[in-house]
């Protein structure tokens, strides 16, 4: 078993033949086991496009995508989350028909899932145990007094808790999590990072794509800074914030904001 | 070989009659945003006041062609206040459903008006003439003028003219074409003008080749829907590659199959193509 | 006379119904729009025939009738839908909306084609006569009932199975790969496999509805098996309203019932049974434009949940 | 409310059904279903058929009725679907009391022969002549035309017999044009004539181009034509307009005025014949049916007209003739009373033989109607020939020269 948990090697995606703004050009990186990375750049610079390249939401053009010794580039969404891959989405996802417990429900990895065993009824032993997990993780995400509320009466930042405590009952090995703090209130915002610091000492590894710094830079032992697709500058958080690359490119116009 | 090609030019016909009388369903389509079912009964609308003014009051053919296609329009355009406008919020599949029932209503006056039987136009027999060993009639080459001229004005319409272009703003984004001082109710009752002429001109033209049934203007809603979504639903111009594919398929296919597959040749080429590009000939990759 | 209307709408209404459910389920909860729904109830009952007719004789031209039992008949016609939805279902369901109706609606298409000209499946457009059926006067009941009673006895036992099958994780799960696949993909789950066992698992019991069709009508043949029945359903599915299972079967037995009223008066003339003919389909056509359009079942609803 | 009491209550619907009894207004007398295609394609032929079961019922109820009282009708429409003639078929035995269905075409037929016999009720065809029922028939299901069978080996003798060299035959996708065409093509090759297209189209098309080329490229001298009446209408015009010089055979659908009011009559005059199910038109019971006919609607009768009134007269004579005034005593006698013993015409002269307790035969206006194990009368055809905008009588086919 190596050290390193997921790498990227000269990723390229192409969107319709052309190179366009957005997509990674041949990016590398990698990440250790247990490591927590933040992965941040401007609007444009390709963080998003990189967690649907690693995820399986679509294929690179070219370049490999390495998950703990495997080569996730061509494995669908499923098929990598069935590894142990987890993520968040920039525009947090629900399941609008299903309750809050149930969202939380449908992230676990039924042992009676499928039609016969639903028909035979053979569902039911198992669900007493997976709705004490799901429970458990809303209680930690602080949603437990909504859980049979409707999605649709949730705010944007309970939605993205509603997201993470989704992904914290499957107990993934990779986290990437997309913009976890946008429009989430300062009390979960803490609550959030509480969870992260627990998880990270946990030993589970994860990439947060954030532009909250002061949030990311609290919690990162490692932050990449992409640009246009590339690799800007990678190192540890003290390192990046000198940086003067990154203060040209990017630092310095938020700063302003 | 002359045979063959003898397929291809009939099957060259048989597009052009499908291309007028899936044109006015395609911009229904475009515009509206719904399958409209009932246009094929629209064909029939017009077929029989073509024929109640020609053979009943003993019309001319051309200005008995006229009020058909005139009352076909009207009428398109009734239906489409009465019963479409006030639905259009509950979204495409109501209308879809909506449109069978209109297709019902349609048909079952057509029924009770007309009753049994069948019908046909006091016209002269159509005139063989034969070019290259290759022979075409004078209403079959009627039809191909028509496809050419109805598909021509079309376009000359929509891209030169204040309505055509309002109408293809309101096409692409409704809402952003009321808000720039589109007169929204105007664009709307062009459009079912024209769709249900188009069906009008279709209508009248199966009046003039076919022996008119009441049931025979719905029995081409299936051929209609074939061209349409193999031109990628709404998509004008590729309507008319679509409606030639499906023409020459169909009557081509006749010379190594028997002809009771011609329906299955057509729905085979539409599935087919579906398969490999699932948005039809003319569509783009994006979007689901 | 009111028995004769009640038994009939109950016959004919409880095995549509069996349709409507399943393309509820399909629609509403699956999110497939399937507009070749008389393609499997066609599988069904050609299925049916084949493996209960006699051998071929005289001048038959169909190849295969395995003369089985009807019980065996009957399961052949879920195994032939199932199938058929499994051959349709696998390269199409990638496609979205209207798409994947119209795909569906062109293979129910080409199956017609194909069952009205190849004469070796079952005999083209004659098609195949005198369907052998269970005779219910052997238990002592009469014929209708005990056919009516089948009907729903099919209709309740779908509905039924198809409740048990949604009220678990597995309704959960085919929920949220309708509400949104990506999510669902997200959390390991294999959408294009849920997508396809739903699509496959409704076509089961409109298979079974097209055994007992058969049975009824004693006949199969090309010309019963038209986009008219497809058309039925839907407006049917529309008609109940609110997308639920009571809904399904509410609209078809509606439907139904109303078509079998206009037919009850007798008519001694022909120009009155002509008439009659059409302004029950003008009738049929303006309810459900109505029906669509002021939705009054969606509105109860709400005015009941107030 | 749940599936539980769902089940619940139409367990005691069922319950309370089964408890009512069958309950129709029997009035006095005796009804009969006509049960007859009034839309769609066949709605032409349907009108015809409920015209004529009506014009002999209306005389046996003059000739004082049967002695189950007089006859009454109530019409339906199948609208050529066999699953709505199951419906109506069903309706009109339970509700009405019908004790025999006249008119349904040839797959509704095929679809009512279960029913026929477990409600224990008459069906009977005009113009039903699939080869199907020629195996399923005979028992509760009758016919007063002869099988397709016939019809086809009718079509092949007169091709044979004009001494065509070659002949192309086009045929509507539906079995009642099929069966017959297969029949007729197997008469055709042994008479070694060439046949040098067979093509089997579908109808409600705008054109048949496609359909026509190889045949007009062919040209045949002659082209059997067995199709509805839009699609043939449809391709005689476009086979003449294609330059077409041979000469037609159409089959009965065809046979109809409105042919000659659709088309340019010079298409027709002088080439074209229909083959037709009918009587020698020379046999006194025709003649005095065309003579009712003309009488009562002011025209001459339609296409399966005569086999139309022989339907209801053979139910009326039957119903004198049986033990009980149902569908089991006509099912009992009806073969007896065509077949051995004295001729009668009419239901007057059949009701006074037997009231004399003879034995008798009737003689239809369709021709004699002795009905074989099928159900099935041996078929008679007439050719006409278009002369003049016209339907007239060129050839005479007893079934003795073609079975």
């Amino acid at each position: 078993m190596t050290d390193t948990i997921l790498e990227l090697d000269g990723v390229v995606k192409e969107f319709a033949g052309f190179r366009a703004v957005g997509g990674p050009q041949g990016l590398s990186f990698s990440l250790r086991r247990g490591g927590f990375l933040g992965l941040i750049g401007p609007n444009g610079a390709g963080k998003s496009t990189t967690f649907n390249l690693i995820s399986g939401v679509m294929p690179p053009t070219a370049g490999r995508v390495t998950f703990d010794g495997t080569d996730i580039s061509r494995l669908s969404t499923a098929e990598t989350a069935a590894l142990g891959l987890g993520r968040t989405f920039q525009t947090p996802r629900a399941f609008a028909s299903l309750s809050v417990l149930d969202n939380v429900m449908a992230g676990l990895a039924h042992p009676a899932e499928g039609p016969l065993a639903a028909l035979l009824g053979r569902w039911k032993p198992a669900e007493a145990e997976l709705t004490g997990r799901a429970e458990a993780a809303l209680e930690r995400v602080g949603l437990i007094a909504r859980r049979h509320d409707s999605v649709a009466n949730l705010s944007g930042g309970e939605l993205r808790m509603l997201e993470v405590a989704r992904q914290l009952v499957r107990a993934p090995r990779l986290l990437l999590l997309d913009e976890p703090t946008a429009g989430v209130d300062p009390t979960l915002q803490g609550k959030l990072s509480e969870i992260l610091a627990g998880l990270h000492a946990a030993g589970t590894t994860l990439v947060v794509v954030e532009h909250n710094l002061g949030f990311l830079m609290s919690l990162a032992d490692s932050v990449v800074v992409l640009q246009n697709g590339a690799l800007l500058a990678e190192g540890a958080p003290a390192d990046i914030r000198r940086d003067p690359a990154v203060i040209a490119a990017y630092l310095g116009a938020d700063h302003d904001a | 070989m002359t045979l063959f090609f003898q397929f291809v030019l009939t099957g060259l016909v048989t597009g052009c009659f499908l291309i007028l009388a899936t044109i006015g369903f395609s911009f229904t389509r475009r515009v509206e945003g719904f399958l409209n079912i009932a246009h094929a009964e629209l064909l029939g609308v017009s077929a029989f006041a073509t024929w109640g003014c020609n053979k009943l009051l003993g019309w001319h053919i051309l200005p008995s062609a006229a009020v058909g296609i005139l009352v076909t329009a009207f009428a398109g355009l009734a239906i489409g206040r009465i019963v479409y406008d006030p639905i259009r919020k509950h979204g495409p599949s109501v209308m879809l459903i909506t449109s069978v029932g209109v297709a019902y209503v349609i048909g079952g006056t057509i029924d009770a008006l007309i009753g049994t039987g069948i019908r046909t136009l006091d016209i002269p027999l159509a005139t063989s003439y034969r070019f290259w060993g290759l022979r075409i009639t004078d209403y079959q080459m009627m039809v191909v003028a028509l496809a050419i001229l109805a598909a021509g004005s079309l376009a000359l319409f929509l891209n030169h003219t204040r309505t055509g272009l309002a109408i293809r703003a309101m096409s692409a984004n409704p809402e952003l074409a009321a808000s720039r001082g589109i007169d929204v109710q105007k664009t709307s009752r062009a459009t079912w003008l024209i769709s249900s002429g188009l069906a009008g001109l279709a209508g009248v033209m199966l009046g003039v080749i076919a022996t008119l049934s009441t049931d025979i203007a719905f029995h081409q809603i299936l051929q209609i829907l074939a061209v349409a979504i193999l031109a990628g639903l709404g998509s004008l111009y590729a309507v008319i590659l679509s409606g030639l594919i499906v023409g020459v398929a169909m009557d081509v296919s006749v010379f190594w199959i028997p002809a009771g597959y011609r329906p299955l040749v057509a729905f085979a080429v539409v599935i087919l193509v579906l398969l490999f590009r699932p948005q039809g000939i003319a569509g783009s990759a994006s979007g689901k | 006379m009111i028995q004769s209307l009640i038994l009939s709408t109950l016959m004919f209404g409880a095995m549509f119904s069996v349709l409507t459910v399943s393309l509820n389920l399909q629609y509403a909860r699956g999110g497939m729009i399937n507009f070749g729904t008389v393609a499997y109830f066609a599988a069904g009952a050609y299925a049916y025939a084949i493996f209960t007719q006699e051998p071929p004789s005289g001048l038959d031209q169909y190849a295969f009738g395995f003369d089985l039992p009807w019980w065996a008949g009957f399961l052949a016609a879920g195994v032939a839908a199932m199938a058929f939805a499994l051959l349709t279902g696998w390269p199409t369901l990638r496609l979205r909306g209207e798409y994947l109706a119209l795909t569906t609606f062109a293979f129910a298409e080409v199956l017609h084609s194909v069952l009205l000209n190849e004469r070796r499946i079952g005999n083209g457009s004659v098609g195949m006569a005198n369907v052998e059926r269970p005779d219910p006067a052997a238990l002592g009941l009469d014929d209708t009932l005990a056919y009516a009673a089948a009907a729903c006895l099919l209709m309740l036992a779908t509905a039924w199975l198809f409740r048990r099958l949604l009220a678990s994780p597995y309704g959960r799960l085919v929920d949220a790969t309708r509400d949104d696949e990506t999510a669902a993909e997200s959390v390991g789950k294999d959408t294009a496999r849920v997508r396809l066992q739903i699509f496959v698992i409704s076509a089961i019991p409109i298979g079974f509805a097209g055994a007992l069709y058969a049975m009824i009508t004693t006949l199969v043949a090309p010309a019963l098996f038209t986009a008219e029945v497809t058309f039925f359903v839907w407006i049917a599915l529309a008609l109940g309203g609110e997308r639920t299972i009571t809904g399904a079967i509410l609209g078809t037995m509606a439907l139904v019932f109303f078509q079998e009223l206009v037919r009850i008066i007798p008519f001694e003339t022909v120009r009155g049974a002509q008439v009659a003919a059409s302004v029950e389909e003008v009738i049929t056509g303006i309810l459900f434009i109505l029906v669509l359009r002021w939705q009054p079942w969606a509105r109860l609803a709400r005015r009941a949940g107030a | 409310m749940t599936l539980a009491r769902s089940a619940a209550a139409l367990a005691a619907l069922t319950t309370a059904l089964t408890a009512m009894q069958p309950a129709f207004a029997q009035t006095d007398g005796v009804t009969l279903g006509v049960l007859v295609p009034l839309t769609g394609e066949l709605g032409e032929f349907g009108k015809i058929v409920a015209d004529a079961v009506q014009l002999g019922v209306d005389q046996v109820n003059e000739a004082g009725g049967t002695k189950c009282g007089p006859l009454r009708t109530v019409v339906a429409d199948t609208g050529g679907s066999a699953e709505q003639a199951i419906r109506e078929a069903n309706k009109m035995i339970d509700s009405e009391g019908a004790v025999a269905i006249l008119g349904p075409a040839s797959g509704e037929m095929v679809a009512l022969v279960d029913l026929a016999k477990r409600k224990k009720t008459v069906m009977m065809s005009p113009y039903a002549g699939t080869i199907t029922l020629n195996e399923i028939g005979g028992d509760y299901v009758y016919r007063t035309v002869s099988s397709d069978l016939g019809d086809g080996a009718a079509s092949g003798l007169w091709l044979t017999r004009k001494g065509y060299k070659s002949v192309a035959f086009l045929i509507q996708n539906e079995e009642s044009t099929i069966s017959p065409a297969q029949v007729a093509r197997e008469a055709v090759a042994e008479a070694g004539i060439e046949l040098t297209d067979m093509i089997v189209y579908n109808p409600g098309q705008p054109s048949y181009q496609a359909e026509l080329i190889s045949v007009l490229s062919h040209n045949p001298d002659a082209i059997y034509l067995a199709g509805g009446q839009e699609s043939g209408v449809t391709v005689l015009k476009e086979a003449a307009a294609g330059g077409f010089g041979g000469e037609w055979l159409l089959t009965a659908d065809l046979a109809v005025p409105e042919v000659f009011e659709a088309l340019d009559p010079r298409i027709l005059n002088d080439r074209a014949y229909v083959e037709i199910a009918e009587a020698d038109g020379t046999l006194p019971e025709f003649k005095a049916f065309a003579e009712l006919t003309q009488e009562k609607t002011g025209a001459a009768p339609g296409p399966f007209a005569a086999n139309s009134y022989d339907m209801a007269m053979l139910t009326a004579i039957s119903l004198e003739a049986a033990e009980a005034c149902t569908g089991e005593g006509i099912n009992a006698v009806i073969r007896d009373v065509t077949e051995g013993g004295e001729k009668v015409a009419t239901f007057a002269a059949a009701k006074a033989a037997l009231a004399e307790g003879k034995d008798i035969d009737y003689e239809g206006a369709s021709g004699p109607l002795s009905l074989d194990e099928s159900g099935t009368p041996a078929g008679a055809y007439m050719i006409k020939k278009a002369v003049d905008g016209a339907w007239t009588d060129e050839a005479f086919l007893p079934a003795s020269e073609f079975e």
